[in-house]
């Protein structure tokens, strides 16, 4: 049966249908789920695309996450309903406290639209099927404030509960340990700072993003 | 009554501050040699009504923990004044 | 009754000069009272009214069977097949990015996307060719940095991919920076609207950001005590707009809404002279009046008086125009949006611009809302070549300290810096992005997102140095390039828009410059058969009476045919063999306009290089058609510094070298004549590739091979691919990590 | 002598200031409803050597004007003290 999937719009939200786009191409089936309506319509899974929700004023994410939609979204994610932040998804996610620590300016102070290259640092989490860890993947990045910090604890608990999805090989931004993607305990909530729906066709120059879609939807 | 609150939210000790640390970088080819330790924060000023000054101060303090500033990077300090 | 004013400093103050104050009191009958003049100051002003240019502005060609919108509208609209339209417009920031580099340009990048979106469009890609003041110097540091994280700030946020634009830095810029800004976006044909009031009883609703003070300029001279003195009272009031990219991606999200849903007979984005401009255009495109209630106006601040509200710039607004029947509808969607949305004028059919307080209250304003456009001033302004034009030619601009190899390292600057700060893929479209020659986007229909297996090409372009050198055969070379550039990535040309940037129109030879430039780009359009589809003029650029030299930037629109698979780029493989297509000057080639001539030999005078229109047309859809079969192993046109900077940033792009012949001297290697491309072909294809370029009559000449490590131009220059990557990326972090003071 | 410098960088009266719309009016959502004219600006504290406070004043405040802000659209007020 094919995934529905919901992907979360809100007012500022600008990669809401590229993620369609890319979900539909890829055997699954989505829709918008407007912010302000508290129904999540049934979906199987839930996306919270790119953008600029709420122009990112204060902090990114920070006003988005009182959205009424993101009860809902925390309650899907009690009941272990798979949920994919990227970027901005990411950075929502983390104010909402869904996700651990926080995402805050690149290093560099320069917005970053660029092809970079990941690895797989964890499998056990909804992107991870099909796929071994150690494997590399090009997808690009499009952020501002996509350098991950957290407390040492919670790194230290992150890392020997291998909630570190991705790491670059390259870092681009001054992320702790190199971090690009992170999930909740269950692994069934993940965050990521790359576009994997930017990345799905080799005319746009990847499709490295595929396989982790793929994963997404089964 | 009318109240104004001014919070200074800044960067967490321990906690990169990119913002600062570009700025700092750059001082010294611009004949400031003599600085370091720049940090960057936010100020935020508003205008709230209240019943006295502690409940503002306690509506603000509110506002600033759950909404304002995220505790993982920043720590706020709010000060309220009748006006 | 007299025709002279009672107190001549107030039209003077607001810029108007007497004979344009006699001329309002002939179309009024009577004397205009202060807001009527501010409304006719702002309206009238070069910036709205094009009143030095609009005369020559008449020579270029805007027809095409393929054009639905022509110049005059708020973006000129293309017919590109499968039931879609493209818009697209082009508009300068200049003076504001001066001032605020940061929201000159975020504010130029929003104004932009209005013009796009008021035409019913969804805006899917900005180009920001950009002009600064020299690396060395600070404050053009600021400023180029400021404009650039102005457009990044805005433009990503607004949700509109930038994907393309210029990066130029000289001395002529220094004070006075050129941020022009290109924006295209797709809509269904039949979704057409235009900024057209018509319907009495129909309402003007304004929707967007609240009115404040900001961008008022001229204008406030009216708020002090006295005319003649400086006031510290407008001191305060901020000329400065503030961009708010969010409010903007509402704005747009609502309006496009409305669109969709049909709910608007005529729609207008709020830019120079504000509501004043907004009711009057769309009121006299439709025939009809207007009534304009300033007590609704939404304003940010209290106390905002009628001619701050009339005139005021505020960013971020849009104005509607709706049958009550549909007001319920708009409002709702507006809300939707979190869009303030109010009634704040009626239709009416007495041709007639009026301002009232309150739809009953008091008439504060009211002449025939046509005046205010069509019989604005035109003026013929006296233009003369300039006096030593002659002598000037006779310079000879190959002469100067010559050092090839150092020269060429010092020619090369990696723009990376600049556009991986700005997102380029947003939408899933970008084939080719900034980097390369043209950018080369997929065309899918924007309501159902089918493919359409074609693509769209841009490319934005100017040189101010041949244009100094000679304004007409520079501007036709610019367009050339222009559309060599969308070539390279497999596109014909279908329109062009430009940006005509130049200095004091006062002046004779400014004048001269820009007739000269506008019959340049006339003729080349036409040999391209791309009709003008729109423009904008930005006229006093100029730092202490000193003018920028003549900067007509062109972008050109093109189109993909059999868009498949990606073509070739830049990058140089290696074992193949360089082709240069397109007239080889002879040896005795001119060096003037050259950035050779102007950064190392010291020298802004000579003449052009010679230059073959047809051969250049012939060469640009020769070299499309060969990218479009996939032909080519790599392709780049030569432009600044001439063919050894184009092969040095083909190598930059693969760490591969070549190997040529006879380019080893600073002639052969920087010369910039016009209309020539470096391809590259693998050895078994070559006599199949030559035959094909002979049989369209376009030159073309084996000129070396490709591969090691090094870059060899001859037997006397040779440099390795590894220095020349270094000296083009560290460039432009190197000068900027000098730091920058805005004053 | 060493001194700390606090920077507070305020949009100017009668500029816009979207970011601090924008939180207005997020506020009443969280129960907030007496709040208004939110003003978001930039807090910068950084550490200085000078002769004097006098010259850390004016280092600073120059610091200000030529590099840390465009006196256009903001206004600084500049506090040194000596630490
Ligand atoms: N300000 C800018 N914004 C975005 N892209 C830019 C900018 N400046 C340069 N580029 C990109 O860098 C590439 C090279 O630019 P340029 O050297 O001007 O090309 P050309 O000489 O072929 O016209 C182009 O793809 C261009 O779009
Ligand atoms: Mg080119």
């Amino acid at each position: 049966m094919t995934r529905r999937v919901g992907v979360v719009r809100f007012p500022g939200t600008n990669c809401e249908f590229d993620t369609i786009d890319a979900i539909r191409m890829l055997g699954g089936d989505a829709e918008i789920l407007w912010h302000g309506d508290p129904s999540l319509k049934n979906v199987d899974a839930i996306v919270i695309p790119g953008g600029f929700a709420h122009g990112d004023y204060l902090r990114c994410g920070a006003i988005a996450r009182f959205s009424p939609v993101m009860g809902a979204v925390a309650s899907f994610a009690q009941e272990g309903g798979p949920i994919l932040g990227i970027c901005n998804g990411f950075q929502v996610l983390t104010e909402a406290g869904l996700l651990p620590g926080a995402l805050q300016k690149n290093v560099g102070m320069k917005f970053l639209c660029s092809m970079q290259q990941v690895e797989f640092v964890s499998t056990q989490n909804i992107l991870g099927r099909g796929s071994e860890v150690g494997d590399h993947l090009q997808i690009p990045i499009n952020h501002f404030e996509g350098n991950y910090v957290c407390s040492p604890e919670v790194l230290s608990r992150i890392e020997t509960r291998e909630q570190i999805v991705f790491r670059y090989t390259d870092n681009p931004n001054g992320s702790t340990k190199d971090i690009a993607g992170v999930c909740n305990e269950a692994g069934n909530v993940v965050g990521m700072m790359p576009h994997p729906e930017r990345a799905t066709s080799a005319l746009l120059g990847s499709s490295d993003g595929a396989s982790v879609i793929k994963s997404f939807l089964s | 009554m009318h109240f104004e609150a001014k919070i200074e939210v800044s960067p967490r000790d321990g906690i990169a501050n990119p913002e600062g640390s570009t700025i700092e970088r750059a001082l010294p080819a611009l004949g400031f040699k003599t600085t370091h330790n720049v940090r960057v924060g936010k100020l935020i000023r508003l205008e709230v009504e209240a019943e006295s000054v502690d409940v503002a101060q306690s509506l603000v303090e509110d506002m600033c923990n759950r909404f304002l500033t995220n505790p993982v990077i920043e720590d706020a300090s709010v000060e309220v004044l009748e006006v | 009754m007299s025709a002279a004013p009672e107190d001549a400093s107030v039209h003077r103050a607001l810029g108007l000069s007497d004979e344009e104050y006699q001329e309002i009191y002939r179309l009024l009958g009577r004397h205009p009272n202060h807001l009527e003049l501010a409304m006719y100051s702002v309206m009238w002003s070069e910036h709205c009214s094009y009143k030095s240019s609009k005369v020559h502005l008449k020579r270029l060609p805007t027809e095409a069977p393929w054009v639905l919108v022509g110049p005059g509208e708020n973006a000129g609209v293309i017919d590109v097949g499968d039931d879609i339209a493209v818009a697209i417009r082009i508009e300068s920031h200049n003076h504001p990015s001066a001032i605020e580099p940061y929201q000159g340009a975020a504010t130029g990048v929003g104004g932009i996307l209005r013009d796009i979106f008021t035409m019913g469009a969804r805006p899917i890609a900005v180009m920001d060719p950009l002009r600064f003041g020299p690396l060395d110097d600070p404050r053009s540091r600021w400023i180029a940095e400021g404009v650039i994280s102005g457009v990044s700030g805005y433009g990503n946020s607004v949700g509109v991919p930038t994907v393309g634009g210029e990066i130029v830095f000289d001395e002529t810029y220094k004070g006075n920076p050129l941020v022009n800004v290109l924006a295209m976006g797709v809509l269904p044909t039949e979704r057409l609207v235009l900024g057209k009031a018509s319907g009495v009883g129909n309402l003007a609703i304004l929707l967007g950001s609240a009115t404040g003070r900001d961008g008022i300029g001229g204008v406030s001279v009216l708020a002090s005590s006295g005319f003649d003195e400086k006031s510290n009272d407008a001191d305060k009031r901020p000329s400065v707009q503030v961009g708010d990219p969010f409010e903007e991606k509402r704005l747009l999200e609502a309006c496009l809404e409305l669109l969709e849903e049909g709910l608007v007979s005529g729609i207008q984005d709020l830019g120079g002279a504000g509501i004043t401009c907004a009711t009057s255009e769309t009121a006299s495109r439709g025939g009809a009046g207007m009534d304009v209630d300033v007590s609704a106006i939404h304003s940010r601040e209290e106390g905002m008086e009628p001619f701050e509200l009339m005139t005021s710039e505020s960013q971020e607004r849009m104005l509607a125009i709706v049958e009550p029947r549909h007001l319920e509808r708009v409002l709702h969607i507006s809300a939707q949006w979190e869009i303030t949305a109010s009634v704040i004028g009626r239709v009416t059919g007495t041709g007639q611009l009026r301002v009232l307080d309150s739809f009953d209250g008091e008439v504060l304003a009211e002449l025939p809302a046509s005046t205010l456009h069509d019989d604005a001033p035109e003026y013929k302004r006296p233009m003369s070549p300039p006096s030593d034009l002659a002598e000037r030619r006779q310079s000879d601009a190959s002469l100067g300290p010559v050092n090839c190899v150092e020269d060429l390292l010092s020619l090369l600057c990696d723009p990376s810096w600049v556009y991986s700060q700005y997102d380029h893929q947003l939408f899933l479209n970008t084939v080719v992005g900034p980097g390369n020659d043209g950018t080369l986007l997929r065309l899918r229909h924007p309501s159902t997102g089918e493919e359409t297996g074609r693509g769209l090409a841009l490319s934005t372009d100017g040189n101010h140095r041949w244009c100094y050198v000679d304004p007409r055969e520079g501007t036709k070379m610019v367009v050339a390039e222009a559309v060599m550039n969308i070539a390279c990535v497999g596109a014909h040309p279908l329109a062009v828009v430009n940006c005509l940037n130049f200095g004091n129109p006062e002046h004779p030879e400014v004048m001269w410059q820009l007739s000269e430039a506008v019959d340049g780009m006339s003729e080349a359009c036409v040999a391209f058969n791309a009709p003008v589809v729109g423009g904008n003029v930005s006229l006093y650029n100029e730092t202490n009476t000193i003018d920028i030299a003549p900067t007509p930037v062109i972008g050109v629109l093109g189109m993909h045919p059999a868009l498949s698979d990606p073509p070739p780029t830049v990058d140089l493989p290696s074992d193949s063999l360089l082709v240069l297509l397109g007239q080889e000057p002879a040896s005795n080639v001119s060096m003037g306009g050259s950035r050779w001539a102007w950064e190392i030999g010291g020298c802004k005078d000579g003449v052009l290089p010679e230059f073959d229109l047809d051969e250049a047309v012939r060469t640009a859809s020769f070299v499309a058609s060969s990218v479009q079969k996939l032909s080519l192993k790599a392709v780049h046109d030569i432009g600044e510094g001439g063919l050894a900077v184009a092969l040095a940033e083909m190598a930059i792009r693969s760490g591969i070298g070549a190997k040529l012949n006879d380019y080893d001297n600073h002639i052969s290697m920087f010369n910039e004549s016009g209309g020539r491309v470096l391809v590259v072909v693998g050895n078994n294809d070559l006599d199949d590739f030559l035959e094909a370029a002979s049989a369209e009559e376009v030159t073309a000449k084996v000129i070396g091979q490709t591969g090691g490590s090094l870059l060899e131009f001859g037997p006397t220059v040779e440099i390795s691919v590894d220095a020349l990557i270094a000296a083009s990326e560290s460039q432009l972090p190197d000068a900027l990590g000098q730091g920058t003071v805005s004053a």
